[in-house]
């Protein structure tokens, strides 16, 4: 047996999870009442433990050979194996939390539009537009994600062929892949003319910065040219390069210069800001985790 | 499984580290220090100011990444901009990709209004939760920023392939642009869209530099510290390497597993099997995996 | 439907929209704002969708109730304590909620906590490889100034010994990695003029680093865009509109 | 420093103008198909001879990460790679690690390379025979730490369809014959839009020969790896695609029939063959793509250069 479980679909089950709903709601209305004075406390209480677990993952000396099945043979050893498989439960942690308070994002949205229908504030028709669109692909996603995972697998088989599509199936083809899909390709793809006009308009021989800035740009993106390259080469053959590998004149081959730029001054350089943004974050995570700055910063 | 040989300078390391940072956040509570200028920073209230005199809203962006220390830290410095903003009342659109920082900053935002004494300028347009999906938020965005004709826009956090975008649009109707990005494929198009940006690290100094919380101040002494450990033990482990390098080479050709210190340090042999500790098994479970 | 009607319908939607996006580049006009509408409610409709299909329900729920499979064999055990998840993640929703606001921390605190903790155990792991590849010798090993190119028989010899060239490159590397940390130093007042340079070239050499960053982009975003060009052009105009 | 100087009597080209330069461009260039002249990289070089030179009785794991969006450079190198695995009979067990559109993207992709590599070889590629999709893996971290520990183990789990329709372990597919750990697959292979080729390096590098093929943005990044023989080859972007289209089609260091030789690599010197012989397609999106790509990339030094004459010209005018 398996502590903290139940067989699937076992009433056991049920009535464990009504329990652990029943409990933990009754945390939450405990919660509404407690004193403003404990409330800091209380959140900064569950940060720390959520927090804890990791910590103790990396201060707690790791159990060494662990093989499945395994008894651990002192205590050290045992609060090494509950921290591992403790930590492989808590993965999810975040993505589930994350993904309750998504639905909130989306309400939020839904409510911002709602009222601009409602009181026919600016523009409304499009927040119309947009209420219209939400709805639509909720119910067509739903009612195609139930049809697919009650198919069986020849009807899956035949679906392949188009014809054969039942209308939820290719409906959410059409508005996921045909237009949610295309545009985000699209707006992906619009970054292509902010380049172009971001560097022209950067790229000048102004400051010092933007020197070095349009000079490294150049050199990487005459690289690029498959063509440029090409010539380039030849003509770096032409000078001797080809004949005597050895010879100095190689190293002024693009990709050589991309290379040196790349190796000695891009990276290194890139590394120093991570070093730097390595340690603020570990500051932060440290105040975070301790609350030594109040919850949400403001006092 | 590292817990043995050079594994233990490694937790070692981050601890130092660690206690840097806690030592100077006591240390600092009461005493000045000082803070070296950052650029983008002093050009806030200038940014509010104008949005102010123009009647427009200023617009600040979290970013795209999840909720963690960085779009906590992006909405530390909202905060403060709000305060500014609430004081000049000048309305906000603080826009979000990522629900949990959503729900953070409505918090957040709303506790200035009220600390300011003015909690009925914050309304339902103020912090809005744009979309979840990159490029769908990317052109929401553009299209508050139009439309609304936002005169100063903060761009702080995680940013993505979309950080041109929103920055070549805040260009396209002159706004006052300052962005920040911990993700350094980004920092360039910033560079060459923004009127200011914030490199790294200037990114977390931002708050203690605005606010001067001693814990925040003392916290970013800390960091300078552990940066200073860090650009010593580079000097240190040149310094060795260079040196040991040439023995090294010859040793490598009777004993092809030699290495220098550096490597030993780095790269920690795995512990030997022979001390693997007897362990009894279960019963049932040793036999079904 | 007929696969060719359905196509046809499909790319020119898609076409329709694509052009309502890159309106936006001459001006923001009505049709962009349409389209613009159309992507959000989409976008927050499927967020509605995922949300179970891809996270809550495998990654929840299904931890939560267990499994029995269709064919036999053995199913998974329920883990009733998942069920907890619920009311901490509604706490979140308190937000809305003047007065039991700060309930909302209780959530986002955990999240945070999570990602504090794995930071510090992280941080070792993330930045080790990355000291060890700013330390490399700069004294050279062999006196030649430049690496022989490479043959099968001196490679592994090659990979081993430092050349004069090699050394410079990994001296610039150094200065680079020191100058720029020198640049993020905040608490200190440089005064002398030495490292008033040392911290300005930390600056200037970052923005090689960036200028490098923004040449090597450019090939992914123009990839973008021609594909989307050989999407309108190529596959719904040409083949599929005038049938070639 | 990016505000634009508004000076009276300059001839500052307006935004509009070149993003309709830009569309101009690209939409005209899309229809011209030449050959543009190409030298190979070292790193797709490899890249090409690790796959022809694999152990064709070992099946190798796929990680396809990228979707719609980046189908531009991503699409042209998976294209390139299945073509070369399925005319080599290699097989294939396809999984997907970052996006959840991942695996459909992929599973068209070799189906369609499948069908066409049978009109000219008449030899099926099937699924569960010859590939198999071996799942959608969103906690990418944990799962290939365990794909590391016991291959075997961290699969049986997960379903494919067979051949009659029904749902199998996926380790029941003629594709994992004789495959137990990851040490026991041919390769290690990983397209991807996004930073996931990190996460396998960092987790199966030195157990299994890997190779990359990422997108521009990728790239820098990813190349540490090749440098430092983590990975065994690279494709870097649409250069990458291209790169692999010309040495499919001409061999690498191989002469063609007038002794000449078409692509060459000054790293890997030994002849590779391409696939000459038959009616195979070898040049497709990576050839089509480069002519526009050379085009933008033009248009965008020329509107530099134009930008900066401009300023020396108002700096003139100022100073004198």
């Amino acid at each position: 047996m398996i502590p903290w479980s139940f067989e699937s679909g076992s009433t056991q089950l049920k009535i464990a999870i009504f329990v652990t709903l029943a409990l933990g709601f009754g945390l939450f209305f405990a919660l509404m009442k407690t004193p403003p004075r404990l409330r800091p406390k209380i959140a900064a209480t569950f940060t720390f433990l959520a927090g804890l677990l990791y910590v103790g993952i990396w201060l707690w000396p790791t159990a060494h050979g662990r093989e499945a099945g395994d008894i651990p043979a002192n205590f050290t050893e045992g609060v090494a194996f509950w921290l591992e498989d403790t930590q492989s439960q808590f993965q999810n942690l975040s993505n589930i939390l994350t993904s309750f308070l998504l639905l909130m994002g989306v309400f939020s949205l839904v409510r911002l539009h709602a009222t601009r229908v409602s009181k026919k504030q600016r523009d409304w028709p499009f927040s119309l537009v947009l209420l219209i669109c939400v709805a639509i692909m909720t119910f067509i996603g739903y009612w195609d994600w139930l049809t697919v995972m009650n198919m069986k697998p020849e009807e899956l088989e035949a679906m392949r062929d188009v014809t054969n599509q039942p209308f939820a199936v290719w409906m959410k083809d059409l508005l996921f892949d045909g237009l949610l899909q295309t545009m985000e390709a699209a707006m992906f793809s619009i970054i292509a003319f902010y380049i172009l006009s971001a560097a022209y308009r950067a790229f000048r021989v102004r400051s010092v910065e933007a020197t070095i800035l349009l000079a490294s740009a150049i050199i990487v993106m005459l690289g690029l040219l498959g063509m440029a390259e090409n010539y380039w080469s030849i003509m770096i053959d032409n000078m001797g390069g080809l004949e005597d590998p050895n010879a100095l004149v190689n190293n002024l081959r693009l990709e050589a210069i991309t290379q040196f730029i790349r190796d000695n001054l891009q990276t290194p350089g890139l590394r120093a800001i991570d070093f730097g943004v390595g340690v603020g974050a570990l500051a932060m995570a440290l105040r975070l985790w301790l609350s030594l700055e109040r919850g949400g910063s403001t006092s | 499984m590292q817990y043995f040989d050079t594994g233990k300078y490694q937790v070692l390391f981050v601890l130092v580290m660690v206690a840097f940072i806690l030592i100077n956040i006591f240390r600092a509570q009461n005493k000045d220090i000082f803070i070296r200028r950052i650029a983008g920073l002093n050009a806030i209230e200038d940014a509010v100011g104008r949005a102010t005199e123009m009647g427009k809203p200023v617009l600040m962006v979290p970013g795209l990444g999840a909720l963690n220390a960085i779009s906590v830290q992006a909405l530390n410095i909202f905060a403060h901009i709000t305060r500014t903003a609430a004081r000049f009342a000048s309305p906000i659109r603080l826009c979000c990709g990522e629900a949990a920082v959503f729900a953070v900053a409505q918090e957040v935002i709303r506790d200035v209004y009220q600390s300011e004494g003015v909690p009925e300028r914050m309304d339902g347009d103020s912090v809005r939760f744009v979309s979840d999906r990159q490029f769908a938020f990317a052109a929401g965005v553009s299209g508050i920023m139009l439309r609304e004709q936002t005169a100063a826009t903060f761009f702080m956090g995680e940013f993505f392939a979309e950080s041109l975008i929103f920055a070549e649009t805040a260009n396209s109707i002159g706004a006052i642009q300052v962005a920040s990005s911990t993700e350094n494929t980004q920092t360039p198009f910033f560079i060459a869209a923004c009127d200011y940006v914030l490199i790294g690290e200037e990114f977390y100094a931002a708050s203690a530099y605005l606010t001067r919380k001693p814990v925040l101040v003392g916290s970013l002494v800390g960091q300078d510290w552990g940066k200073m450990l860090i650009a010593s033990l580079v000097v240190l482990g040149i310094a060795m390497e260079s040196s040991q390098r040439k023995g090294w080479i010859e040793q490598m050709e009777n004993d092809p597993a030699a290495k220098t210190s550096m490597m030993r340090l780095f790269s920690p042999e795995p512990p030997d099997p022979a001390t693997k500790p007897v362990r009894q098994k279960h019963p049932e479970e040793g036999e079904a995996q | 439907m007929n696969p060719e009607t359905y196509s046809l319908i499909k790319l020119t939607l898609g076409v329709i929209a694509t052009f309502g996006l890159y309106s936006v580049l001459y001006r923001e006009n009505k049709f962009y704002r349409f389209w613009e509408h159309v992507f959000l409610g989409l976008a927050g409709g499927w967020a509605l969708v995922a949300l179970w299909k891809e996270t809550l329900k495998p990654s929840w729920y299904d931890k939560m109730a267990g499994s029995i499979p269709e064919t036999g064999g053995e199913g998974t055990p329920g883990y009733f304590v998942w069920a907890i998840l619920l009311p901490i993640g509604m706490m979140g929703y308190m937000v809305f909620n003047k007065k039991h606001a700060w309930m909302s921390r209780i959530p986002i605190g955990i999240i945070l906590g999570i990602w504090s903790g794995q930071q510090l155990l992280n941080f070792w792991r993330t930045y080790s490889p990355q000291f060890r590849s700013s330390m490399p010798t700069i004294v050279p090993t062999r006196w030649e100034f430049m690496q022989p190119a490479a043959t099968p028989e001196n490679f592994t010899d090659l990979a081993r010994h430092t050349y004069i060239s090699e050394a410079i490159g990994n001296l610039v590397a150094v200065i680079t990695v020191l100058a720029v940390l020198s640049y993020f130093i905040f608490s200190i007042e440089l005064k002398s003029k030495f490292m008033q340079g040392v911290t300005k070239s930390g600056r200037y050499l970052l923005m090689i680093g960036f200028g490098a960053i923004f040449g090597s982009t450019v090939m992914m975003r123009f990839t973008l865009l021609i594909d989307r060009m050989y999407f309108i052009w190529v596959e719904w105009m040409s083949q599929r509109l005038l049938g070639n | 420093m990016a505000t634009p100087q508004k000076v009276p009597g300059s001839l500052n080209i307006p935004r509009e103008a070149l993003f309709a330069a830009l569309f101009v461009v690209c939409s005209i260039l899309v229809f011209v198909s030449i050959e543009l002249p190409n030298r190979v990289s070292n790193n797709s070089a490899d890249l090409y001879k690790v796959l022809k030179e694999i152990d064709k009785t070992k099946p190798v794991i796929l990680q396809s990460d990228w979707t719609k969006s980046t189908r531009g450079e991503s699409g042209a190198q998976f294209d390139a790679l299945v073509r070369i695995l399925i005319r080599e009979r290699v097989k294939i067990a396809l999984m997907s690690g970052a996006d959840p559109q991942a695996p459909e993207v992929a599973r068209e992709a070799i189906r369609r390379i499948a069908v066409e590599t049978e009109k000219v070889t008449g030899q099926p590629y099937k699924q569960w025979e010859d590939w198999v999709f071996i799942g959608f893996f969103p906690g990418i971290e944990a799962s290939l730490q365990s794909f590391s520990s016991n291959l075997r183990n961290a699969l049986s789990a997960n379903k494919d369809s067979d051949t009659a329709g029904v749902k199998r372990s996926v380790m029941e597919s003629p594709v994992f014959a004789g495959v137990n750990r990851i040490e026991d697959m041919g390769a290690y292979i990983i397209v991807t839009a996004s930073k996931t080729s990190r996460i396998a390096i960092e987790r199966l590098s030195g157990k299994v020969t890997m190779l990359g093929l990422v997108t521009g943005v990728m790239g820098p990044e990813t190349y540490n790896y090749y440098q430092s023989g983590q990975l065994s080859g690279l494709a870097i972007g649409l250069k990458g695609a291209y790169d692999m289209e010309s040495m499919m089609a001409y061999g690498l260091n191989t002469p063609d029939g007038q002794g000449v030789i078409k692509v060459s690599n000054a790293k890997v010197t030994d002849p590779i063959e391409g696939y000459t012989g038959e009616e195979f397609i070898n040049l497709a999106n990576g050839q089509k793509y480069i002519v526009p790509l050379h085009g933008a990339i033009i248009l965008l030094i020329t509107a530099i250069l134009l930008g900066n004459i401009e300023t020396i010209r108002q700096r003139r005018r100022r100073n004198g």
